[in-house]
């Protein structure tokens, strides 16, 4: 249990924190049920606790309207990568931990009724961090949307890609990018949400590249960490460096929105971006070349020989 | 710890983890010696013309990113690379070789040029990565390097890539998305710096090597992971020590190369490099039960063993078929990827 | 000087000089009242619904021009439009409405936004001119404006542009270029501000209203030229005397070009655009001997014609069929262009 | 004749200002015939004098592979514009003075057997200023270049829009950024060279749109005039502002070219800036829509009533 130091020096079994949580900016001590109610905003200083994948969908989409996909998917320990742990016992200790198999979560579902595809990032697993899986979970949903031609919203919060993974984690930038182009050159549009924290290479890849990019209030998004941005120059880090308000006014963010405001926004803009009804270059247009999202990658995936 | 194993093809003396850190660690300095010859001076070799083109039309020429025309044995090109410096002075200018937005902007227009003139690319990656600092965070580096990504990969022109020294995480995928990469033997890749991954893995920076070898940074893993598709060999002590060989080498390699491509239907160029970086990495798919399937079985076992020989490599283990530190000819100097090494 | 002129379908008593220096001048002191409804508030008025977006994923948010979605009676539009500001802080916050270049690559990004969703552009048009100073100068204004004017040249999507307030040279025109493009009664154009010009060409500030006079800046004489397509009648007194009516009447003209131009065919679209502007202008051709042959005879004069009906308009000439000031009703109150007019 | 101070305190009667001239950046007397043979470089100061517009031409083009086209357009007075005097005068002095009947003059040549088409300004007449006719030979050439394939080349030297001419001048900057958008759509290289001076109208139109810009050494190249941009804010204009090299620091020139090496520099851009042999966007590509060059548009004028 985490010990923490109380206001009004009330004692501290006034507060078991399974019933309470503490602000980190203002020490509010939050009853958990109302801070739930109030979407894990606090009640006080308006800040904005993490969400678990589940609570970021329940929150945006219409009641039992998604369905995920891929749920199976589990990253692989290519690299044999061990640092302090090997990365197998990090991935099982993640997903014991969390209930999750890793780090997002994507399928349709609808908000107020329009049909959108979603992915949510969840940072609870290993940081959010971008491995292989979500980088194929995020592929595929950009590349469900192309085929069903349905608006993409992606919820991103991430340290960036997963060091475990090495350079295929890295190559998880090109993948999803790569989607995405497509995705654009179809005609179909894609909202990037931009929530605490979203660093390293998921700002510098999908999480940057949305038609409309909508930031959380006061969330840390940066591509480096500000102690290394700090390190690198002798210099100050400006007032509020990284956080979505800055992202705004350096004209990286449209629109910086409360949590409370979120749905109502997204469903404002899904009133004009609708996928355009015909697709505009040739060459570049429609479905994606491996089929109808996996399809065809089950094919490729058929034509390597069972055993090694 | 030594010991014998026998697998199909590779059959060789494990190196100590010791050994093995060291000779991956020297392979770190090799891509970092600034004697390594950089992407300017590696273009002059390589072509017989290059007219460098400057600035983003937004911001600023960045010097840590250049680029232009150039004609390699007679194939008009546009090159585009990081460029350090050799000396301090000009290290210093260069940043060395760490760039800010518009240096990844000034690759967008690049590439947008050759696209509308129907030239190729060929792009130099070797960066400590792309520059951190707030003026850089300011100007949006994270969105030019992923808008840099994203048109790569659209790019209606054949790319050829060349791994030539650091490769350094996203700052140096902006300008890597390829239809072919190369890499040179002693090249890197790497999703962070050792040195990064050690003070966050380890949380403390006396762990580079450790975080080295983890990585599989090296160009012959790279090679067995399939992020690379060739690792060129560099002439003996490195390219340093012979800049002219080690350009005529990438020429060779890099004239091979775009003969193959400039042949190819726009689409399928388009739809193969797609599924070039759609296929890139690795996972399972967990059972009912809960317990996870391998997606691809028995791959991750042929890949380790591939890294492994790879591995072995680095600390001159004898007698491998695919030992990319021998010096041969053009054609014979190269490892392909895929079932047959 | 009272002089009395037949022509057909014109016959005023015209104006002496200094009364029309004064009419065209109280014209450019409405275009510049500060009072009078900016893009904003025009657009909230306009619309049942705005959505602001920000930002050109380059540099900064620049207040000075504004952007989004919008609903015009259940049209949907992407609307962009230049900025001042009513109140002192507000307009400083704003810099008077004068953009800096990051303002018109807000604008390019939103309308590549819009051609990609198949949206139709609303446009509206209101500054002194493109911010000079340096800051503006290193980061290319002129680059900015230059490659907002050719991507509105060739946005396969339809744009409805209308001056309401200064349409202040170079920086007006970056967001100008419509298939249609239309004015508020009391908004002037120019190549230049009176006080430039002035400086200039009289080199003294203090002929800014002869200047004003000689660029025949007014709305009724820029459709004479035919820059403009039409005039948009305000309420007496102005817009500002009574903003909703002023809304009202543009929504509606706005709404029926929309209507027009959402049937066009897109390459019709792009070529009727192109022709619109590539007929900007007269010249002559001289013969051989040297003299000039007018290009087309009896145009200019023609133009002049109706050049000099707009400007009697100015100072309330009565019984004229084209008076802009007079108050009607949607359909009514606007004047084309063409040979009926 | 204008006075000017002599160096060394050498007699007036040294220099009769027909044989010699003064370079204003260093004072150096300079033999005229020399000057030209040095491409009107200052031999001592490197100084760039302005070039006329057959003079730009003789030095870039093979010899007499120039042919000029629509030598015979003038500029009419269409708003009946006075200021100190009629434009009409204006123009007619501009004529008596230079030769040409306007600023700008284009048509096919040869650079080293390269077939091209070139367009280049006179400063010379009324400041290079760009009315009605300057923007329709510029837009005549790149229409030219779109048709038959041919790179074009624009040589710039100008004080911006033609004043007199009202917002049809400005309306110039509308029709050539068309015609140029439609060159590039059209895989027709466009190479922009920006001398002394550069700005207004001009430089914030097609000016700016090279697919290369060159500019020469310390050419004057900006948006607003040197002195609005110093009275707009009340600050010290940073070194070389506006100059060529602040461009190219500023990345808007992609080379700063001296003289002697502009004809070799293009030639070697030529090399690779070929137009493509295949068209790439349908819809915007091909000829332009008024057809070969001014086809339609003659036959749009011959639509007019000849008597108004
Ligand atoms: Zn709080
Ligand atoms: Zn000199």
């Amino acid at each position: 249990m985490p010990s923490f130091k109380l206001p009004f020096g009330r004692a501290r079994q006034e507060y078991p924190p399974n019933l309470w949580t503490k602000c980190p900016d203002c020490a509010e001590m939050l009853y958990n049920k109302q801070l739930d109610k109030n979407q894990r905003v606090c009640t006080r200083c308006g800040h904005h606790f993490r969400l678990r994948a589940d609570q970021r969908i329940a929150q945006l989409l219409d009641r039992d309207s998604f369905r995920e996909q891929d749920a199976n998917l589990e990253s692989v320990d290519m690299l044999g990568f061990v640092d302090q742990k090997p990365y197998s016992e990090r991935l099982a200790a993640a997903h014991a931990a969390t209930g999750s198999r890793d780090a997002a979560v994507w399928g349709p579902g609808t908000i107020a009724g329009t049909r959108v595809v979603v992915c949510v990032m969840d940072f609870a697993f290993m940081g959010g961090s971008m491995g292989t899986v979500v980088g194929e979970k995020v592929t595929r949903a950009a590349e469900h949307a192309l085929d069903e031609r349905l608006p993409l919203i992606i919820v991103a919060s991430s340290g960036g890609a997963r060091m475990q993974e090495g350079t295929l984690s890295l190559m998880q930038l090109a993948k999803t990018c790569a989607a995405l182009g497509r995705l654009g050159d179809g005609g179909v549009p894609f909202i990037s949400v931009l929530t605490d924290p979203t660093t390293g290479g998921v700002f510098a890849s999908f999480a940057a590249l949305g038609d409309v990019n909508i930031a959380e209030p006061k969330a840390l998004i940066g591509f480096a960490g500000a102690r290394v941005a700090a390190g690198t120059i002798a210099e100050e880090l400006p007032e509020g460096f990284q956080r979505a308000e800055f992202l705004y006014d350096h004209g990286f963010a449209d629109l910086v929105v409360p949590r409370a405001k979120l749905r109502e926004t997204l469903l404002g803009l899904l009133r004009y971006m609708k996928p355009s009804a015909q697709v505009e270059r040739a060459g570049q247009n429609g479905s994606s070349p491996l089929g109808r999202s996996a399809q065809l990658f089950d094919e490729l995936i058929r034509r390597e020989p069972t055993h090694g | 710890m030594v010991e014998q194993r026998t697998a199909a093809s590779v059959a060789v003396v494990e190196p100590t983890p010791d050994e093995l850190r060291s000779a991956i660690w020297a392979r770190v300095q090799q891509a970092r010696n600034v004697k390594r010859p950089h992407t300017l001076e590696l273009i002059q070799s390589i072509a017989t013309e290059v007219i460098e083109l400057h600035g983003d039309r937004l911001f600023r020429d960045d010097p840590a990113i250049v680029g232009g025309f150039c004609r390699i044995d007679g194939r008009r090109a546009v090159f585009v690379g990081h460029q350090k410096g050799a000396e301090t002075d000009e290290n210093i200018r260069r940043n060395f070789g760490m760039p800010h937005p518009e240096g990844y902007r000034k690759a967008i227009r690049l590439f947008r040029l050759a696209e509308r003139l129907g030239l190729p690319i060929v792009t130099f990656i070797d960066t400590p990565g792309a520059f951190p600092g707030p003026a850089s965070e300011e100007r949006g580096v994270a969105e030019a390097i992923a808008r840099a990504i994203m048109t790569m990969c659209g790019l209606r022109t054949p790319i050829v890539t060349v791994i030539t020294g650091e490769g350094g995480s996203g700052g140096a995928l902006a300008l890597a998305v390829g239809d072919v990469v190369l890499a040179l033997e002693n090249s890197i890749y790497s999703v962070i710096s050792p040195e990064g991954a050690a003070s966050i893995l380890w949380r403390s920076a006396e762990y580079s090597q450790q975080a080295a070898a983890a990585m599989r940074l090296t160009a012959a893993e790279q090679l067995a992971l399939g992020v690379i598709d060739e690792v060129v060999p560099e002439p003996p002590g490195g390219a340093h020590t012979n800049p002219e060989e080690t350009a005529r080498r990438l020429r060779a390699r890099i004239a091979a190369h775009l003969d193959a491509l400039a042949g190819r239907e726009r689409k399928a160029l388009l739809d193969a490099r797609y599924a070039r970086y759609r296929n890139m990495g690795e996972f399972a798919i967990a059972a009912e039960s809960g317990e996870a399937q391998p997606q691809r079985p028995g791959l991750r076992a042929r890949i380790r063993r591939v890294l492994d020989a790879g591995r072995n490599a680095l600390v001159g283990g004898e007698g491998e078929t695919n030992d990319p530190t021998a010096d041969s000819t053009d054609e014979a100097d190269v490892q392909r990827t895929g079932e047959g090494s």
